[in-house]
């Protein structure tokens, strides 16, 4: 091939003319064609962040409660006891549009392998989904698949998935999203790292053979959906979640050996990228010798073996002279395994194919010296013509919230996480659909995590800054309803084109509102996944920066029939009162589901968040739960007041019950809007009779707006005199019902 | 009345990690012999009636529009005998 | 008392039954492997459930000529307690120690919810604890738990009083709106003639403790205690 | 080189889940000609060598030992021509 070709081969794998250059110049001479695919693949977008990184920087990523913050496979966090936990979310979207369900499943895989890669056990999973309008032609297939993917993935391989979210928006027609966060527990002394350390240690190829499957994945995560997209298309990479267990038991088997020096396991761009960024942490070198890597297809070349995005594989640098253990424990659970290299002194990457030097890199060019872009950034004008809302109050309420009730966006994801195994290992204290965020007991401990996941993309695309801030709000309140306190988060920045200036604009904005509002919460950032190019035919997503946040709780204490300590969102019985805190602004009505579903309209502005008011609230619900004051607690969010009212009326279990509402019709110009505006930083509280001076004055004390909205009634009828008179039943139907339309 | 049958399996070079358990489990039960094992999905459908071209552009339909993920599978279409 | 709780590749709620019998029931556990010729000398064997061998071919297909399944069977047939959950019933049936088979749920998709069982016969040393005719809450997770037999395998289940759980209505009706999966005459779980062996898609282990909100479950494995 | 089929279907008689779902998705496409759908699973069997005879044999065994369930499943064997 002459250098041209080469320059156009290039061209072909991603790297731009520029960026050619830049290779020829810190080389010295021309690249091979396997050199070539190796570095278009780690100077991928998906790789390198190179459009993301100057803006990632400005996240607050120290704490002490931080054990291990971005830069790992996953981050890590200290919940006591001397245990950490590790936890990262991951975005799979490009592959998930061609293939929903495996694109989906290798996702799920390739998020528990990051969690497992540090010696973490999984204990649970959550997602958070896009998809088109629910009445786009390709939504249900992609649907289906999406959420068929993820079960047959996770259940498969024993991991419950707790929880996540789904919402439907035009935005994404042509590009849907999937995330996946998994979180896993390990002593937090006993973490393992994708390091690669002492010269002449042997580094093994663990897991499944290699095959064609996934070629080129990073570099086609990095670049818009077109009519070329077809071509490129590269074989699709099957999940195979019983190999997955597999090699979870077999790393963590060997984990509890001396053996290991460093792990990691082969994400986006494989083989390549595991052992460059290992040999980066480690300021050493990996040679590898193509021809000892097990495959399973014939005549493969390295440079197909380099790239390949095969699932289900690990690599492991061992200390020299205990390399019996890993044959001991990798046969003992069927996988494959061979010793394909050795660390070395010399920084290089270097692959040997037939006895001959195919790769020779020196890998600070694929990592330190690859690109960085600080891109243009430019406010978009779609928002100089952003309108505030115009709505008129509805004829008839009662209607227009059974109707709110069913929008795609609210109603009941229970045909959802029922085909997800949300209970293997038994942890699973608040189940999805149960409370704001899932609750899981540590298994051998009485320490217990609440975790969620929250971005609500419409506020983003009229604030990207405030719409990220109250992401992360909303993160922080769902882990205060259920009692704990909130210690960290995981994102995914989910954006468009990034030669867009005004994606650039939105990111970055994005970011610096994330990192606000994680300073105020005292959630640091201790890993994320950046996903640029979510644009189909130039029309970019809306912003969706995915906050996902984990919180602990010290100890669940065992009562009387159940556990103590925490707090599921459902009302519990008749004459309990209920009380809101928080302040309702009926003029944050911009972005709401309500006046998306009655005026499809967005409004101006999201709703505005008070960071200080917001921590009160939420400081006040934890500590009312640990007082055992609480009986529910539950947060107003999409659909607003009114949407949390009947869901805690509904409860998981279908044992409806009913709410009379108390307040003074006349204080409130117009019930609609005060039910269904979504101001942040309420919290719907339920408390006995008897505890509710005793909650109101606390809620004084510490300055936090309360209002007593009513009592829970035995009769299942939501009651506002004069307002409104519903019964429950119609609100639990329409609830069920809402996603029904997908499998018709 | 007319049968006929689409038999569907992945690609060439699309994984089948179902294939290499049965595999590995034949070996194990001593049938070293098998070299390759495959597995796939037989769906056999029966129409009242109609002539096996004109079914068969039916059956291609169906198989684009359902049957069939094109994105990882492969299908052919056979006609069978009455039975 | 001692139980195996046999690990298969793939099996995924071997922890769980582990937890459940040691912490809960206070028995000592001793795992067993696959691959293992042998059983430990235990007083009962627990099949746990989970995807062995990635369900793949059929569930319970591949572990069925797993070397470890040869032993259970010689423990059963001496009459030695066997309870298979949910994949461990797949794999009972795969080996012939229970009749019938798995068919895919009836909407072929996965099902992970609360189901409520009621107890048919208190004779097998795992319902000996519980009364005839009670309603259990315990939980499913599985995508081929629609058990099969031929009717007149049915009736023969029904004449040896095999059939120990079916799924009811919280009030203990086995009407087709409780039945979660299309399995013939609401059977959640079956017996051997001899009825030491035990086979059920719900998960006991999965409501055997306050702190989950549900500790009905637990009975089971406390009932192979007091018959010991 | 030999290769082989087993085709593994559902007993007529009992209850073929995925046939039926296969059958309604087909109908609500449109295809209403179809009568009947049943959906079953193929091995596709590759073998260094052997007779026919030899073979049919041995994934006899096969078949009655591991790959197909006879309380529920039937079988069908055949014989492909190398390609
Ligand atoms: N993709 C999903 N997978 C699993 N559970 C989900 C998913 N989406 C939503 N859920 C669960 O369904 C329930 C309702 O979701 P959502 O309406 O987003 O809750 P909220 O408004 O309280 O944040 C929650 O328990 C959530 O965890
Ligand atoms: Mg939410």
């Amino acid at each position: 091939m002459n250098n041209l070709d080469k320059r156009r081969f290039a061209a072909s794998h991603g790297v731009s003319d520029e960026e050619y250059e830049r290779v020829l110049e810190v080389l010295g001479r021309e690249p091979s064609m396997t050199e070539i695919g190796v570095v278009s693949a780690m100077w991928s977008e998906h790789c390198s962040y190179k459009s993301s990184r100057v803006h990632l920087k400005k996240f607050p990523t120290t704490g002490p409660q931080v054990v291990q913050g971005p830069g790992e496979n996953a981050g890590a966090v200290d919940i006591g006891g001397g245990l950490a936990a590790v936890f990262k979310m991951e975005s799979h979207n490009h592959p998930s549009y061609i293939e929903p369900y495996q694109g989906a499943a290798t996702g799920v895989g390739g998020i528990l392998r990051d969690v497992f890669t540090m010696g973490a056990r999984p204990i649970a999973s959550l997602n958070s989904l896009r998809f088109g309008a629910i009445d786009h032609a390709r939504t249900p297939y992609l649907f289906h698949g999406v959420v068929g993917g993820i079960a047959g993935y996770g259940n498969c391989v024993g991991v419950p998935t707790v929880g996540g979210e789904i919402y439907f928006d035009a935005s994404y027609n042509g590009n849907i999203l999937v995330n996946v966060f998994t979180v896993g527990v390990c002593k937090k002394d006993e973490i393992f790292l994708g390091v690669a350390r002492g010269v002449g240690n042997p580094v093994f190829y663990v897991g499944a053979g290699t095959g064609r499957d996934g070629i080129h994945g990073a570099t086609m995560a990095s670049a818009q959906f077109s009519d070329q997209t077809e071509e490129k298309r590269p074989t699709v990479q099957v999940g195979d979640p019983f190999r997955e267990k597999l090699l979870l038991e077999a790393c963590l088997e060997l984990m509890k050996t001396d053996v290991i020096v460093g792990i990691q396991d082969m994400g986006a761009a494989g083989l390549t990228s595991s052992s460059v960024e290992m040999a980066d942490r480690g300021k050493l070198g990996i040679r590898i010798d193509a021809d000892k890597i097990p495959v399973r297809e014939e005549n493969m070349s390295a440079y197909e073996m380099l790239l390949s995005e095969s699932q289900e594989r690990m690599l492991i640098v061992v200390e020299r002279g205990k390399e019996d253990a890993i044959a001991r424990i990798f046969d003992k659970w069927e996988l494959e395994w061979a010793q394909i290299g050795e660390v070395i002194a010399e920084q290089r990457f270097e692959v040997y194919e037939k006895g001959e030097l195919a790769c020779d890199l020196p890998v600070s060019l694929l990592t330190s010296a690859a690109p960085q872009y600080d891109r243009p950034r430019k406010r978009p004008a779609y928002l100089d013509a952003l309108k505030p809302a115009v709505i008129d109050a509805p004829d008839d309420l009662g209607q227009a919230f059974v109707e709110l009730m069913a929008s795609p966006n609210i109603c009941s994801r229970a045909s959802v996480y029922k085909q997800f195994d949300h209970m293997v290992g038994i942890g699973t204290v608040v189940r999805p659909g149960m409370g704001d965020a899932a609750v899981v007991r540590i298994p051998g401990t009485e320490q217990a995590l609440a975790i969620t996941v929250d971005c609500n993309s419409r506020f983003c695309y009229l604030d990207p800054r405030e719409g990220a801030k109250l992401a992360v709000a909303e993160c922080a309140r769902n882990i205060s309803c259920v009692g704990a306190t909130p210690l960290g988060i995981t994102d995914c920045l989910n954006f468009g084109d990034p030669t867009h200036p005004e994606v650039m604009w939105q990111f970055s904005e994005a970011v610096e509102g994330m990192s606000e509002a994680c300073i105020a919460f005292d959630t640091p950032v201790v890993s994320g996944n950046v996903s640029l190019y979510n644009a189909s035919f130039d029309k970019d997503i809306y912003p969706t920066p995915t906050v996902a946040m984990v919180g602990n709780f010290s100890r669940l204490l065992e009562g009387p029939g159940r556990a103590q300590g925490y707090c599921d969102a459902s009302f519990k019985g008749e004459g309990d009162r209920v009380v809101l805190f928080g302040r309702t602004d009926t003029n944050d009505i911009g972005g709401s589901e309500y006046l998306w579903t009655r005026a499809a309209q967005l409004g101006q502005r999201p709703p505005r968040l008070d960071l200080e008011l917001e921590k009160a609230v939420q400081r006040l619900v934890r500590d009312s739960i640990a007082q055992g004051l609480l009986l529910s607690a539950h947060d107003c969010a999409d659909g607003g007041l009114g949407v949390t009212l009947a869901e805690c009326c509904i409860g998981a279990e279908g044992h409806a019950l009913g709410l009379n509402i108390e307040m003074d019709i006349d204080t409130i110009a117009r019930a609609d809007l005060f039910l269904f505006c979504e101001s942040p930083s309420r919290i719907v509280v339920s408390v006995r009779e008897a505890d509710l001076s005793a909650l109101v004055s606390q809620a004084e004390a510490a300055g936090v707006p309360s209002t007593v909205i009513g009592t829970v009634t035995a009769l299942p009828r939501l009651v506002w005199p004069g307002v409104l008179d519903l019964p429950t039943g119609d609100l639990q139907h329409a609830h069920k019902h809402g996603l029904s339309r997908l499998d018709a | 009345m007319q049968r006929a049958r689409v038999l569907i399996r992945n690609k060439p070079g699309v994984f089948d990690p179902q294939g290499k358990v049965v595999h590995s489990g034949l070996r194990r039960l001593g049938h070293e012999s098998v070299q390759d094992v495959r597995v796939g999905k037989v769906i056999d459908l029966r129409f009242a009636s109609g002539s096996p071209d004109e079914l068969r552009a039916r059956i291609e339909r169906m198989c684009s529009e359902f049957l069939v993920n094109p994105v990882i599978e492969d299908y052919t279409i056979q006609f069978l005998d009455e039975e | 008392m001692k139980v195996a709780v046999v690990v298969f590749p793939g099996s995924n709620c071997e922890r769980d039954c582990e937890h459940v019998l040691e912490n809960v029931i206070g028995a000592s556990v001793v795992r067993a492997w696959h691959r293992d010729h042998e059983l430990p000398k235990v007083d009962c064997v627990v099949l746990p459930g989970g995807f062995s061998y990635g369900d793949y071919l059929r569930a319970g297909a591949v572990s069925k000529i797993s070397p470890i399944m040869k032993a259970v069977s010689e423990f059963a047939f001496s009459g030695g307690p066997v309870i298979g959950i949910c994949n461990g019933f797949q794999v009972l049936l795969e080996c012939g120690l229970l009749p019938g088979a798995m068919l895919r749920n009836r909407s072929l998709r996965f099902v992970c919810k609360d189901t409520f069982v009621r107890c048919a016969t208190e004779r097998t040393p795992f319902t000996s604890g519980l009364s005839l005719g009670e309603v259990l809450k315990l939980p499913i997770a599985h995508a081929e738990g629609n058990y099969y037999v031929d009717a007149e395998e049915l009736r023969a289940l029904q004449d040896n009083d095999q059939i120990v759980f079916q799924y009811t209505s919280g009030d203990g009706e086995a009407n087709d709106g409780a039945n979660p999966n299309g399995s013939i005459f609401n059977i959640a779980g079956v017996c051997n003639r001899a009825g030491n062996v035990l086979g059920m898609m719900p998960h006991p282990e999965r409501a055997a403790e306050d702190v989950l909100g549900n500790s009905g479950g637990a009975a089971l494995f406390a009932s192979i205690i007091h018959t010991l």
